[in-house]
């Protein structure tokens, strides 16, 4: 059994410490049942939280990704989440510029007692995942001869039907 | 501010309550605000519409509020808190779905119009310093009973005006007008509403506790806004004496009444002689009390 | 328990979608009703109900489905709403009553059948004239129900203040609003 | 250019250093110049060709001057100016420091447009400018080309002709092209499918060289040379040349920038390769405007958003 | 690195859905695995033996336990671990039961799962390094704020054990909320006169300092090492001069100062001792019911006092106190019944609240401890009890059950029939809520031995007949409504947080919950401590309880303070961020974001600014990580690093 190499999918959870962490824990002792989709990456604080790991998963090929964290004004150390939700909502609205779905990255609050919550989280973003299959990543192949003329603003190309070379705008 | 109101007197006003509609209009008149009766306006349906089903009762009434948008006019008043509940029910159905609303309605809707009552249009419209200086006969001497009925200021999330259980707006109209307002506990007791047909029993019973108590707490006569309560406590104040077997002779005045006849307007414009319990007991104490102060001013 | 039942089975007479059904078709969730009773100790009519109030969100929530839409105090309910106001837990109680009377009727269960007459009687009259004709109402009703004299003693006073109308108001626009209640009446049984 | 010498020559004596404008290797090119004798003041131009967008020296200048009383002027178009504000609103650079000359921008040139607009292929030899013409002379004659037709893509959709903060204006107020924020840009790219937008960035970005030119352009890529793209630790991209990781790249620059780029196309108009790199930027403004209703390098007094936070926000 | 990964079975817990062996048998090609096993209980005495077997055995650098939650046992192993020579940060967690085996009945795709977790724990185990915990010196002072029974326990406990307190109260004197009760339940004990002797216990310990009419203004620095600012309220009476007297209350003219003590039942004069127990004993000017203030003359306290200590110009003043711990103990406050128009609360001056009934029942209260109705004195014949008035009731947002209510109706009606023999009472109830020591024994006297009618429902409306109020209530045994007219109706108005709760947590940085109760670390394991390390709570503050609860949390959390100052420094948790300073370029955007002001600048010798980690205030959330452009500042334990190798882990 390969890990590596099977047609499983995966979703990469950022779960804060405090709140989130405890959430999923309180779902495994109530053994709130969950698709087995989600690895979870434990962070002190959705602070913590660099946008950047969003987008590196999803480049990388991560299937979904799920971050979260202390719901607003519950925070452990106060204010983490509200500058959290700040830069997760604005990658959330990035991603889908660059190609990637933004579908495949959800962001909540869970508190650590709401188990029922974190099940209903879990089970309802695995569907998403479930529906949308694999994450083909940005790059995951070398860049192909049949890719989409989309036009760049270094002249030349302009001839296609599908140019959106800025400058010609 | 804009004075022209439209205006919707529902179906009981046009029959046993003509002395409400009389009344509203003529207060409305003297005291400035414009009322355009919605032109060919129809029944809200009532509780047997929204019984059937709450959309029902939506369209029904609906119909009457595009009307009101046809016209250009932006509030619609109704005395009738029947009418009211119905009217205001179209609007929060066509809020949760606008579309849903105007299929069953069968034409557009803007839902632009705002609802309220004749209390709430006074208040808000006039205000109770305004309307005691619009004055000419204040009703001093006067204890009477405001009685509220149960769906003016129910439920507070869907009347949004006054408080639920202790609502005090006709209260501050009749303090305005000079009335004194002995404390009520059964503001806002249900009277018996439709069954005085169905079920005569209920109303007698229900009617004959809210008259009791307003004999007890010494009112010489009960304010009303409703035209089925008034209804329950007027037209059918002899079945509910003859029921328990006592004699009350209580006159029960719609508010508008009441207003009408503190801004001095003449008794048959205001309806009084519409109503079953002869108001005579309530103006004659009126008329010493005025006649006391009168003779007080001249002696000094 | 009223109605002579003092036993009940809980389980041979459990409808168990009952609960469901009634909190999706009036939008409130009787099954967080917790039985505090404010709505039996603010209802005007609890001393003409079979069941108080109570007992009626208490049966839905046993999904006892036939005793609910055959008792009379589903019937009596005035809405005048004091129960809306007052429960705890925010359960609007005239609302659910007034659903299980629809129940009721889709189910041929209607207990307190001069009411529902009344009612059936009250939209044909606005139907018809498009606003209701309240002495033909009140003729139609006596008429149906076998009970002629109803408010007779009342008919000489109206008359002599000249409050009685003969003639129904029929507005212009009365096609429109017997659209609006055919839209719904008679798509009544399938709802 | 009298306007601009002669202010210069009146305050020379209280400048410690002019940064401005000079022509380059060749006619079309201007380059940033500076000045620190009096002499040299006669090298500096000022027309649309002055493209450098000079804020991007200011915080290791001053970070390496010396304690004076004189100051550092520097020229600077109606642009350029918020990325000074910026600066000086994340605390990079010292106003009081600063002699700024504010410049009212009629847009530059991209040289790239010019190129193809030309019908002779001759190599400059001079160029004129005239009432929004560019004259260009070379041994196969005089050809006079608007400036309209060749401006670059950040001067099309410019709003911020005229300088939002200066010590001193030279020159008219000149009329924005855009009285709003537009994003037509980049909502070309929204319009296209998901998968065909990925492929279109995953074309473009194998371009790249990962020259970092950009990212040295950019006056509010303040890491420099401890740029995360270059880090060993922690390390956040390989040094494969692979599109991932120039992708990487490039949403590191954008996420530094996120809510700080005031979109002075410096980016886009450094890359050797031509790619609209100034796009993922502008996205990000688009969305910080959206969501928090900011516009970076606009209000000296402001915090960038995602340095705050507003515990009422709902929504997000 | 040479890492050893040990696989529980937890009993059949893991194994009987994960196929442990597979998991530890696939560890071992994970690179620097070099030994690998599962275990049926890996946190038992043998299991962790085995595990420090293990790391001799095979000189292990590093270990990765794949077993529960770590919040369950990280502590364990990283002790385990410890003992056997490695440093405690070089171990790592796979969760295998909570988030595997115990949510999920597939074993192929749990047993997957947790190779990964188990893969992703052995990579960010490659990059850990060992940290080491630094040592700060303990201030061994305590706050208590508030001085009600709970804050008086805590106080006393910690002043008993030899250390100096610092107790903070708001209101004029300590005794909270307990000074207002006649007695207490289930044993009739007298209320201030249990009370009564701690709070003077309170005055003459020494080594407690005492303000009082004082708030807590603003809270710095961290466990071990407080700066709180207290304001201390003008009283207008200089309280080193004031000896208690009362001339000045005899002599004062605004003789209709509403008595808030009495709970608004009665008058007293602008100048006051709230009541005779008072603690400090200390009068105050009431400034708005003061003659003085309003007119500019009066002056008469001021004349008679015969030590001077009138002083009408005085101001709020500053003081500020180091502390090591803090406790909080805010208590409550109790419902306002005003929502509730269908009772009259506030109309009818006959219906009213539990604790005002409580006055009544006092004999220092405004009558003297004879029972009367508030509206004309006459003694009541029926008193109606209203039960859950602002408690289990969503439409007022007060959805909980305050806890005290149901025992101090049955004791209020215990005490109304021993005052007043003939007198009948009700109690309309709809649970009886008794589950405590002789608790439930106390109501059922109630019932059957003072003949107090239970009745099982709630009530409706409650309005005026005659002199009488009529209560409007159902019998929902009966499946009736029911109708008794009273004299009386006392409404058991339930326990809501403490005014300015929220303020103060804010302050405090902890956490309360959404209707301003403050959040207790665990609910059941660490029911005194919060999640702010150095603060803990007892008493109401927490949620609604009863007085031997209260005292009960009053003296543990003492005895957490008692703990914490047993030793002379605390170990910070090295879980902090760091700077690397060649690569800081001085931006100062963590220093902006860091919400505990614990980064600071400094200068180097070629004056370039960089920014510094102050360790014992850094909380380690790892904002300023995130934050950081360059990444400069990691967060120890969570680096950038060790992140991405958990993720490249999982997918690259």
């Amino acid at each position: 059994m390969d890990e590596k190499n099977d047609k499983q999918l995966r979703i990469v959870g950022f779960l804060c410490n405090w709140c989130s962490y405890g959430g999923a824990d309180t779902a495994g002792v109530c053994r709130f049942k969950q698709p087995p989709l989600l690895r979870i990456i434990r962070i002190p604080c959705t602070g913590r939280m660099d946008p950047l790991f969003v987008v590196k998963a999803l480049a990388q090929g991560a299937d979904g990704v799920l971050v979260s964290g202390c719901h607003p004004k519950d925070c452990h150390y106060a204010v983490g989440n509200f500058y959290a939700r700040r830069r997760l909502e604005l990658v959330k609205r990035f991603l889908p510029f660059v190609g990637l779905d933004p579908r495949r990255f959800h962001y909540t609050w869970v508190s650590a007692s709401e188990g029922q919550r974190w099940q209903q989280v879990v089970s309802e973003f695995s569907a998403v995942i479930q529906e949308l299959g694999p994450n083909p990543g940005f790059g995951q192949d070398a860049v192909t001869e049949n890719a989409p003329q989309a036009v760049s603003s270094q002249g030349g190309a302009g001839d296609t039907e599908r140019c959106i070379s800025p400058r010609s705008l | 501010m804009k004075r022209t109101v439209a205006y919707y007197p529902g179906c009981s006003l046009e029959g046993l309550a003509e002395e409400y509609d009389r009344s509203t209009r003529a207060v409305c008149r003297a005291l400035g605000l414009e009322l355009v009766e919605i032109p060919d306006w129809n029944c809200c349906g009532s509780t047997p519409a929204h019984g059937y089903t709450p959309l029902l009762s939506a369209a029904l009434a609906g119909r009457n509020l595009a009307l009101a948008e046809d016209a250009g006019l932006d509030v619609v008043m109704t005395p009738c808190p029947g009418c009211l509940k119905a009217l205001k029910g179209s609007l929060e159905k066509y809020r949760e779905d606008p579309a849903c609303f105007q299929d069953a309605l069968g034409r557009s809707f803007d839902g632009r119009v705002r609802v309220v009552s004749i209390l709430q249009l006074l208040l808000e419209r006039i205000g109770p310093e305004a309307l005691a200086q619009a004055v000419r006969h204040p009703l001093t001497g006067a204890n009477v009973v405001p009685y509220y009925g149960c769906l003016l200021t129910r439920p507070a999330s869907f009347a949004q005006f006054d408080d639920p259980e202790n609502p005090v707006s006709m209260d501050r109209i009749l303090e305005a007008i000079g009335c004194t307002v002995p404390d009520f506990p059964f503001k806002t007791e249900c009277c018996g509403a439709t069954y005085g047909v169905t079920r005569n029993p209920i109303v007698t019973g229900l009617t004959g506790r809210i008259l009791d108590m307003a004999v007890r707490v010494g009112a010489a006569a009960v304010a009303v806004a409703c035209p089925l309560c008034q209804q329950n406590l007027d037209l059918r104040q002899q079945q509910v004496e003859k029921a328990n077997h006592r004699s009350f002779r209580l006159p029960v005045l719609y508010i508008t009444q009441l207003v009408g006849l503190a801004l001095g307007l003449a008794p048959e414009d205001l309806g009084l002689d519409k109503l079953f319990v002869s108001p005579e007991s309530l103006l004659s104490r009126i008329d010493q009390a005025s006649d006391t102060a009168d003779s007080l001013s001249n002696a000094g | 328990m009223k109605n002579g039942q003092n036993l009940l089975r809980i389980q041979e007479s459990r409808d168990a979608g009952f609960v469901e059904r009634v909190e999706r078709e009036s939008g409130q969730r009787v099954s967080q009703c917790y039985q505090c009773g404010n709505c039996s100790a603010s209802c005007a009519y609890t001393h003409v109900y079979d069941f108080p109030a109570n007992q009626i969100m208490r049966l839905i929530q046993l999904g006892q489905r036939d005793m609910v839409l055959r008792c009379r105090s589903i019937w009596l309910c005035a809405q005048c709403q004091a129960c809306t106001t007052r429960c705890p837990c925010n359960i609007d109680v005239a609302r659910v009553m007034e659903t299980l009377r629809v129940m009721a009727v889709e189910a041929g269960q209607v207990s307190e059948k001069d009411i529902r007459l009344f009612y059936d009687e009250f939209l044909k009259s606005v139907a018809a004239f498009g606003r209701v004709f309240e002495t033909g109402l009140l003729a139609a009703y006596n008429l149906k129900t076998g009970k002629p004299l109803t408010d007779a003693d009342l008919a000489p006073q109206v008359l002599r203040k000249g409050k009685l109308a003969l003639m129904p108001q029929r507005i212009r626009g009365r096609k429109e609003v017997a659209a609006i209640v055919r839209r719904f009446v008679d798509a009544q049984p399938q709802r | 250019m009298k306007t601009l010498h002669s202010h210069l020559e009146d305050h020379f004596e209280e400048l410690e250093l002019v940064i401005g404008w000079e022509i380059g290797f060749e006619p079309l090119r201007a380059t940033p110049a500076f000045v620190r004798r009096r002499e040299d003041l006669a090298r500096l131009v000022w027309n649309p060709l002055c493209a450098p967008n000079l804020s991007v020296y200011l915080p290791q200048i001053l970070k390496s001057a010396e304690k004076t009383e004189k100051k550092v002027a520097v020229c600077l178009k109606g642009c350029d100016t918020r990325s000074l504000t910026a600066l000086i609103q994340e605390g990079f650079v010292d106003r009081e420091r600063l002699h700024v000359i504010g410049l009212p921008c009629p847009g530059t040139v991209d040289p790239q447009a010019l190129a193809q607009a030309r019908k002779n292929r001759a190599p400059v030899t001079q160029v004129s400018f005239q009432d929004n013409l560019l004259i260009l002379h070379s041994y196969e004659g005089t050809e006079e080309i608007p400036l309209d037709s060749v401006l670059a893509r950040r001067c099309r959709r410019c709003r911020q002709p005229n300088p939002l903060l200066a010590d001193v204006v030279l020159g008219d107020p000149v009329p924005a092209r855009c009285d709003a924020p537009s994003f037509a840009h980049v909502e070309a790219v929204d319009s296209l499918p998901l998968e065909e937008r990925r492929a279109y960035w995953e074309r473009e970005l194998d371009r790249c060289l990962r020259c970092y030119a950009c990212r040295n352009a950019c006056p509010l890529c303040v890491c420099r040379d401890r740029c995360l793209a270059e880090s060993r630790t922690p390390k956040w991209t390989t040094q494969r040349d692979s599109v991932r990781d120039k992708f990487l790249f490039h949403m590191i620059h954008a996420l530094h920038l996120a809510g700080r780029c005031t979109e002075c196309g410096e980016c886009e108009r450094v890359c050797p390769v031509g790619i609209p790199v100034a796009l993922f930027k502008e996205k990000m403004a688009q969305i910080a405007l959206d969501l928090w209703d900011y516009q970076a390098g606009v209000d000296p007094a402001a915090t960038p958003p995602l340095q705050t936070f507003d515990p009422s926000e709902t929504g997000i | 690195m040479r890492i050893g990964v040990f696989v529980c079975q937890c009993g059949t817990n893991i194994a009987s859905t994960v196929d442990t062996g597979a998991v530890a048998q696939r560890a071992l090609d994970y690179p620097d695995v070099v030994f690998a096993t599962d275990y049926m209980y890996t946190c038992s005495e043998p299991g962790q033996q085995e595990i420090q077997k293990a790391i001799a055995e095979h000189r292990l650098q590093g270990v990765v336990v794949a077993a529960c939650s770590p919040r369950m046992h990280e502590a364990t192993f990283r002790r385990a671990v410890e003992k056997a020579g490695l440093n405690r940060y070089m171990f790592e967690m796979a969760n295998i039961r909570e988030h595997v085996s115990w949510i999920g009945q597939d074993k192929g795709a749990n047993t997957l799962k947790a190779m990964e977790l188990v893969r992703m724990a052995v990579e960010k185990l490659r990059r850990n390094e060992p940290l080491f915990a630094s040592e700060v010196p303990i201030n061994k002072r305590v706050l208590v704020i508030g001085g009600g029974v709970a804050g008086i326990q805590a106080a006393l406990d910690c002043a008993d054990a030899g250390l100096d307190v610092v107790l903070v109260e708001r209101e004029q004197s300590i005794g909270g909320k307990m000074a207002k009760l006649d007695k207490t339940f289930p044993t009739i004990d007298c209320s201030s006169c249990i009370l009564g002797p701690k709070m003077v216990d309170v005055a003459q310990k020494e080594n407690i300092t005492l303000h009082a009419y004082s708030e807590v203004e603003a809270v710095s620095g961290y466990i071990g090492n407080f700066t709180v600012k207290i304001r201390k309220k003008a009283t207008y009476v200089d309280w080193d001069a004031c000896t208690g007297c009362g001339l000045c209350m005899e002599k004062c003219p605004s003789k209709k100062t509403v008595d808030r003590f009495n709970e608004n039942l009665g008058t007293t004069s602008a100048i006051q001792i709230p009541f005779p127990q008072a603690i400090p004993k200390k009068a105050r000017i009431q400034k708005d019911a003061c003659r003085y203030f309003a007119t500019g003359k009066c002056k008469v306290c001021q004349k008679i006092c015969p030590t001077n200590a009138i002083h009408y110009d005085m101001e709020d003043r500053e003081v500020v106190e180091e502390v090591g711990a803090i406790i909080v103990a805010t208590g409550y406050d109790l419902f306002d019944p005003a929502p509730y128009g269908e009772y009259g609360a506030g109309r009818y001056p006959d219906v009213i609240t539990g604790i005002q009934f409580e006055r009544i029942l006092s004999a220092s209260g405004p009558f003297g401890g004879h029972v009367k109705r508030p509206s004309d004195g006459k003694e009541p014949k029926d008193i109606v009890f209203v039960a859950c008035v602002g408690s289990r009731d969503k439409s007022v947002d007060r959805p909980y059950c305050s806890g005290i209510c149901c025992m101090y109706i049955a004791k209020q009606a215990i005490l109304a029939r021993d005052h007043l023999p003939g007198v009948q009472c009700y109690v309309f109830y709809m649970d009886i809520r008794s589950p405590g020591k002789n608790y439930d024994e106390f109501v059922r006297r109630a019932i059957e031995e003072y003949g107090v009618q239970y009745i099982r429902g709630r009530v409706g409306k409650i309005y005026p007949r005659g002199d009488r109020m009529v209560v409007q209530g159902a019998d929902t045994l009966l499946g009736a409504q029911v109708e008794v007219e009273a004299d009386l109706v006392v409404l058991a108005t339930g326990v809501e947080s403490s005014r300015g709760a929220k303020e103060l947590a804010e302050k405090l940085r902890i956490s309360y919950d959404q209707y301003g109760f403050y959040m207790e670390s665990h609910p059941k394991l660490r029911p005194v401590e919060t999640n702010t390390a150095g603060v803990y709570l007892a008493g109401a503050c927490q949620g609604p309880k009863d007085i031997p609860a209260s005292v009960a949390q009053g003296s543990a959390a003492a005895s957490k303070v008692l703990a914490l100052f047993a030793r002379d420094t605390i170990a910070t948790d090295p879980q902090v961020a760091g700077v690397l300073e060649s690569v800081c370029i001085g931006c100062g955007k963590c220093l902006s974001v860091c919400p505990f002001g614990a980064i600071q600048w400094k200068t180097l010798r070629d004056g370039s600014r960089k920014a510094e980690v102050l360790e014992t205030v850094c909380q380690g959330c790892g904002l300023c990580n995130a934050t950081c452009p360059p990444k400069a500042i990691q967060l120890k334990h969570f680096t950038d690093d060790q992140i991405l190798a958990e993720l490249d882990a999982l997918c690259a």
